[in-house]
């Protein structure tokens, strides 16, 4: 295929690509994604591959490896298009059958359907299931059906045409049309974009690099893999859009080096989008030129923020620098960099193809559009939710997320990552969006959501964040260095019973100096799980130090292993996997945990299928 | 050329009686603490009775200010000295090496040079002279 | 371009984009700090500089090296809230350095006697608080002898693989910058040891004591594009032949 | 007993001849390259690409320390790394930390002796839905217990002495 050298010959090819047949046959769409392909959707696939030649059907039906559905939970996932049928946890041995019914006989086979856990009821199609129902997908609409490594597919369904209107458009009413949007930044802080660009692009200067920021450090956090590994053009095009805007002809995407997927998959699209003139010189015969090049990251948190991102980007260690000079004005080799993450650039094709103002209709006054949320944890319906800005947490934790396993209790959802915060339950019915998540001493962050219940101690999750922060943290300053270590030496000790009466103010002492006087917004925002916690859940922290016990049973210093003598059946499961043989007892006797010898690995509890080993 | 305003130190060594009062001037100048390894402004005796007082030059070419990696060796406008910028200074010594006429006086204690400044141009060095061996004009 | 900004209520003249640091101490106001030197980019590590700066209506705590002067801004650079954090982080680096005195009199002047912390020393180089004072010198002199090893708490200043580096010149411009005085050097008549390593000293042609050590004579040849012969004579000795050649001269 | 594969500056030359020379922008790919072709990052390696990227091997150092990806020294041939994000650390993936730790008698960051394994934690690698989540070689092991990671574990221990 030869270069596209003007809007017309994209709309031409689009044309061609929507007459050929594939276009109007019936599609089976393997999800691909890293959690289905992790409960082993490739083998999958290619069994389809084979029973699909076996039955002769190959040439009428296409059969397309997907992005991430989202519904993670209940991979790996098969979705029937057009008729919108969705098939879970299905496994290898499957195939014939689904292939014969469905396919030949078009039957549907009723235990391969979700049914819902609380209600019982059984979904056929995805759109009627109460985790998709819920939901409003725009960046991730085309997630189930594109095959991410062919343009022709993304084009087919109306991609790059986004970027043919922009060019028509000009750079000015680009940003002015972002601007109008309301768009703001999906990395954390939420900066509008519009400005952002605005301010890069008036910064005089003979050269302005573009960035795409898909470090993403947050744990509990993969929105952005998906939308990469599942339709890398849209982000593509997002970053075309907003290069010819800014005047940048150089791009960087930096990606986590824990995501090899995503690196393929760009590597992939970006050689696609060159052969059709889509980057390069002269994009679709504007005379602009830009192209992009992936820099994989080295695995640091801090590198998502942006200063210690260009820094990386040059080959140096990601210590930030003190920001102003802000990125737009001084970036990447000194020149003007405008940075967006990876759902901010996706957001921009379709913000340009329909338009701010049906853009702007979706959301809240301050944020505007839907965000993409990770929601997992101890939530039925773990997977990617997108929704409008303003839905409440407890509406994406119970109606969406289907509430919480085993009939356990909910006790708090973390959002933020690292440098967000713990809602409890009386702030269920907080709107999710920038403004009011910031009020709360929460965070939208990057888009984690990772739902806690009863069985999670919230003085064992702020110490998680410490631990994870100061090694995350660049070293740079004192306060946050040095600081971090004693905040998770202080919460140590409250989690193995050496707390006294001082530690709760000495925590909040430290707390504001890390906060107050470090640099960067990591150190500035990395004691916010451990104030979030103590303002919330305070009482936790009391008996952790008062009365030396951990209310949910995870402070190991805190908590002792039993077997409880009226459940247990002597079955000798957790006697034999005991590490330590800690575990005495005869068959089909009761049997007994030696607490001198007992570690509190835990596994005793983890094997017994009575569920008699009790924690206190 | 030097314009006509400005000043030199001028040394005469044949006026010169060793009696010192010029490092002790230098030394109180300099610090509050008068410590005679201070001073900048050293009187060497070459022979019985002949003195000689060797401060530094301000060389117009200097070879401080060429070998200073931080350019913390400058010359004043005002004076023509070269004064050393203390917070500019890191102490690397090769100032001391480079100076050809010994006059860099390293310290020790402090991992930094000590270098005549001509006191910002009113030297206590002159100004203190009983013997008229230095002169400020 | 000269700009005025505010300090403390007086007026003070400033180069736009200096460090707020240099130019509030050039005007005479005392902030202390730990990991600054004017020849050297500020990277904002002790976090003592601390003052508030008042800029566009925003008001905020930051360090003052790091600081670029703008016209118009507003400077405290003694307030309550200053004081308290520069003594928490004053707290926070005594943990580190129990040994240095500079640090232990800096503290005392901001109440910190003892730190309410276990000492966390660096085992190879007790009392060093990570200033990265030292790294910098080495790479500014264009010699890059010392890094930075890992990150976060694990951070620690070391040699390139941990090895003796071909690339040190045993200058000990470390050892002038270092704020704890924790770099290790000795010098005998003969050689400097420094950073696991013997330099052997260019000894002075007439006297015999020590000039500057070999390869730093080497490195200096090279680049300052001196004469050889300006680096084989001791500060005595070229005392004694500048005296003695004066005093031929009949003044 | 399985040794780490030789370092053959021929194979660090074909690495380095993908990037331009003196571009220090490319320093954190080339460091990723080499380590995929020898599990780590050896010196030789390290100095040879401080000279083709133009920067001194105290930078190099630095960078290659500052990263958690980086591995200065030889890894086992099997590398399991336990996720540590936070949907996995409420599932119970300390729990499965410690039992590997117990299993193959070494730290987490360390590798055994004869160089089969090496165990690691990583800080989330993005498949939340599925913890707590171990990988083994490369490979994503979702909803993991206790009981299938001895398994899987010991399994691979028995074939490695045979």
């Amino acid at each position: 295929m030869a270069a596209l050298k003007s809007a017309k010959q994209l709309s031409d090819y689009r044309k061609k690509l929507k007459s050929t047949a594939s276009s109007r046959r019936r599609t089976i769409a393997v999800c691909a994604g890293t959690g289905c392909k992790a409960l082993g959707s490739f083998p999958l696939f290619d069994a389809f591959t084979a029973e699909l030649k076996k039955n002769k059907l190959a040439s009428r039906i296409d059969l397309v490896a997907t992005g991430c559905h989202g519904f993670c939970e209940r991979g790996p996932l098969v979705l029937f298009h057009p008729e919108g049928l969705l098939y879970q946890r299905v496994k290898q041995s499957d195939v014939a059958e689904i292939v014969v019914k469905t396919v030949k006989q078009k039957k549907v086979i009723g235990r391969l359907l979700y049914t819902d856990p609380n209600s019982g009821k059984q979904y056929r199609k995805e759109q009627e299931i109460p985790f998709y129902k819920h939901q409003k997908r725009l960046v991730l609409a085309s997630n189930g059906q594109l095959d991410p490594t062919s343009i022709d597919d993304y084009i087919r369904g109306g991609g790059y045409s986004a970027l043919a209107k922009a060019i028509e458009m000009g750079p000015e009413e680009t940003i002015a049309e972002i601007k109008r949007s309301g768009l703001r930044g999906r990395g954390g802080a939420g900066f509008p974009t519009g400005n952002k660009w605005e301010i890069c692009s008036r910064t005089e200067s003979d050269k302005r690099y573009l960035v795409c920021n898909a470090d993403e450090g947050d744990p509990g956090a993969f929105m952005d893999r998906s939308v990469i590994e599942g339709n890398p053009h849209s982000v593509i095009e997002g970053m075309i859009i907003g290069a010819l805007a800014i005047g940048a002809d150089e791009g960087y995407v930096y990606v986590r080096q824990e995501y090899p997927l995503a690196v393929e998959r760009l590597e992939i699209a970006l050689g696609q989008a060159r052969r059709l003139g889509l980057l390069g010189k002269n994009i679709l015969g504007s005379k602009k030129r830009f192209d992009v090049k992936i820099n994989r990251g080295g695995g640091a948190f801090v590198c998502g923020e942006e200063s210690a991102l260009i820094a990386s980007i040059h080959g140096e260690r990601g210590v930030p620098r003190r920001r102003p000079p802000y990125p737009a004005v001084e970036g990447l080799f000194g020149k003007p960099t405008n940075i967006n993450n990876v759902e901010t650039w996706a957001n921009i094709p379709i913000i340009i193809g329909k338009g701010s103002e049906w853009y702007s209709s979706i959301g809240t006054a301050g944020s505007k559009g839907t965000k993409i949320f990770s929601l997992v944890g101890k939530v039925n319906n773990t997977g990617l939710v997108e929704v409008p800005m303003g839905m409440t947490l407890g509406k994406i934790v119970f109606d969406i997320g289907g509430g919480i396993p085993r009939g356990k209790k909910f006790k708090a959802v973390q959002t933020g990552g690292p440098s967000g915060g713990c809602l409890p339950e009386s702030k269920l019915d907080t709107p999710v969006d920038f403004d009011t998540l910031l009020e709360q001493g929460a965070m939208m962050g990057s888009g984690g959501m990772i739902v806690m219940d009863e069985s999670t101690c919230m003085v064992d999750v702020a110490r998680y964040f410490l631990r994870f922060l100061k090694s995350e943290s660049c070293g740079n300053c004192t306060s946050c260095r040095e600081g971090l270590v004693r905040l998770h030496e202080l919460l140590s000790d409250i989690c193995e019973g050496r707390a006294n009466a001082d530690s709760i103010p000495m925590i909040q002492e430290l707390a504001e100096t890390v906060k107050t006087t470090s640099l960067c917004a990591l150190g500035k925002t990395a004691v916010n799980p451990v104030l979030s916690t103590l303002r919330y859940f305070r009482e936790e922290y009391r008996a952790h130090i008062e009365e030396q016990r951990c209310p949910a049973g995870v402070c190991k210093a805190l908590i002792t292993y039993r077997i409880d003598a009226k459940l247990c059946n002597g079955c000798t499961l957790c006697a034999k996997n005991c590490p330590q043989d800690a575990i005495s007892g005869q068959k089909k006797k009761l049997h007994v945990i030696d607490q001198d010898l007992c570690i509190k690995c835990g596994i005793c509890k983890d094997v017994c299928n009575q569920d008699a080993v009790l924690v206190e | 050329m030097l314009a006509e305003t400005v000043k030199t130190l001028v040394v005469k060594p044949t006026k010169c009686v060793g009696c010192r009062t010029c490092e002790v001037a230098c030394t109180f100048a300099h610090s509050s603490a008068g410590w005679l390894g201070h001073s900048r402004i050293k009187v060497h005796a070459v022979a019985p009775e002949r003195f000689v007082q060797i401060t530094c030059m301000q060389c117009i070419k200097a070879a401080c200010i060429k070998v200073c990696p931080t350019e913390a060796l400058v010359r004043n406008p005002g004076t023509r000295a070269v004064e050393l910028i203390e917070e500019r200074c890191i102490g690397c010594g090769l100032c001391e090496v480079a100076c050809p006429f010994g006059h860099m006086f390293f310290s020790a204690e402090t991992r930094r040079p000590i270098k005549c400044d001509l006191c910002g141009g009113q030297p206590a060095c002159a100004m203190f002279c009983p013997h008229g061996a230095l002169e400020w004009r | 371009m000269e700009v005025t900004i505010r300090i403390n209520d007086a007026e003070v003249k400033a180069q736009e984009g200096e460090s707020l640091l240099d130019a509030a101490r050039r005007a005479g106001f005392s902030i202390p700090s730990l990991c600054h030197h004017q020849a050297l980019e500020p990277i904002g590590a002790c976090r003592l500089c601390l003052v508030e700066v008042k800029a566009s209506g925003k008001e905020e705590l930051t360090t003052s090296c790091n600081f670029r002067v703008t016209a118009g801004i507003e400077v405290v650079t003694d307030s309550a809230q200053i004081r308290k954090q520069r003594a928490a982080n004053l707290e926070l680096l005594l943990a580190r350095a129990p040994g240095s005195t500079r640090l232990r009199q800096l503290a005392a002047e901001y109440g910190v006697a003892a730190p309410r912390f276990q000492p966390r020393v660096d085992s190879q180089l007790p009392n060093c608080i990570l200033c990265e004072l030292c790294v910098r010198v080495c790479a500014e002199l264009g010699h890059n002898a010392l890094n930075t090893i890992g990150r976060g708490e694990h951070k620690r200043i070391g040699l390139p693989f941990n090895q003796p580096s071909d690339s040190c010149v045993g200058c000990g411009s470390c050892v002038s910058v270092c704020p704890t005085d924790c770099i290790f050097i000795k010098d005998t008549p003969t050689t400097r040891s420094i950073w696991g390593q013997s330099f052997p000293f260019v000894l002075c042609k007439n006297c015999g004591a020590p000039v500057i050590t070999g390869v730093h004579r080497d490195f200096a040849i090279k680049e300052k594009g001196l004469p050889e012969d300006y680096y084989d004579t001791c500060e005595s000795c070229k005392q004694a032949a500048t005296s003695k050649r004066f005093a031929a001269v009949a003044w | 007993m399985t040794k780490a594969p030789p370092i053959k500056a021929e194979r660090v030359r074909k690495i380095l001849a993908n990037y331009p020379p003196h571009d220090g922008s490319a320093l954190v790919n080339l460091l990723h390259d080499i380590q995929a072709a020898f599990r780590y990052l050896p010196q030789k390696a390290l100095q040879m690409t401080a000279r083709h990227v133009g920067l001194s091997p105290a930078r190099v150092f630095e960078v290659a320390t500052f990263y958690e990806g980086f591995h200065l020294k030889p890894r086992g041939e099997h590398i399991c790394t336990v996720c540590m994000g936070t949907a996995c650390h409420v599932r119970g993936s300390p729990r499965l930390l410690e039992q590997l730790e117990r299993d193959l008698d070494i730290g987490a960051g360390q590798t055994t002796a004869d160089l089969t394994f090496t165990l690691e934690e990583v800080n989330c690698v993005g498949a939340c839905a599925l913890g707590p989540l171990v990988i083994i070689d490369g490979k994503y092991n979702g909803n993991m217990t206790s009981a299938r990671l001895t398994r899987l574990v010991g399994g691979m221990q028995k074939k490695g002495k045979k």
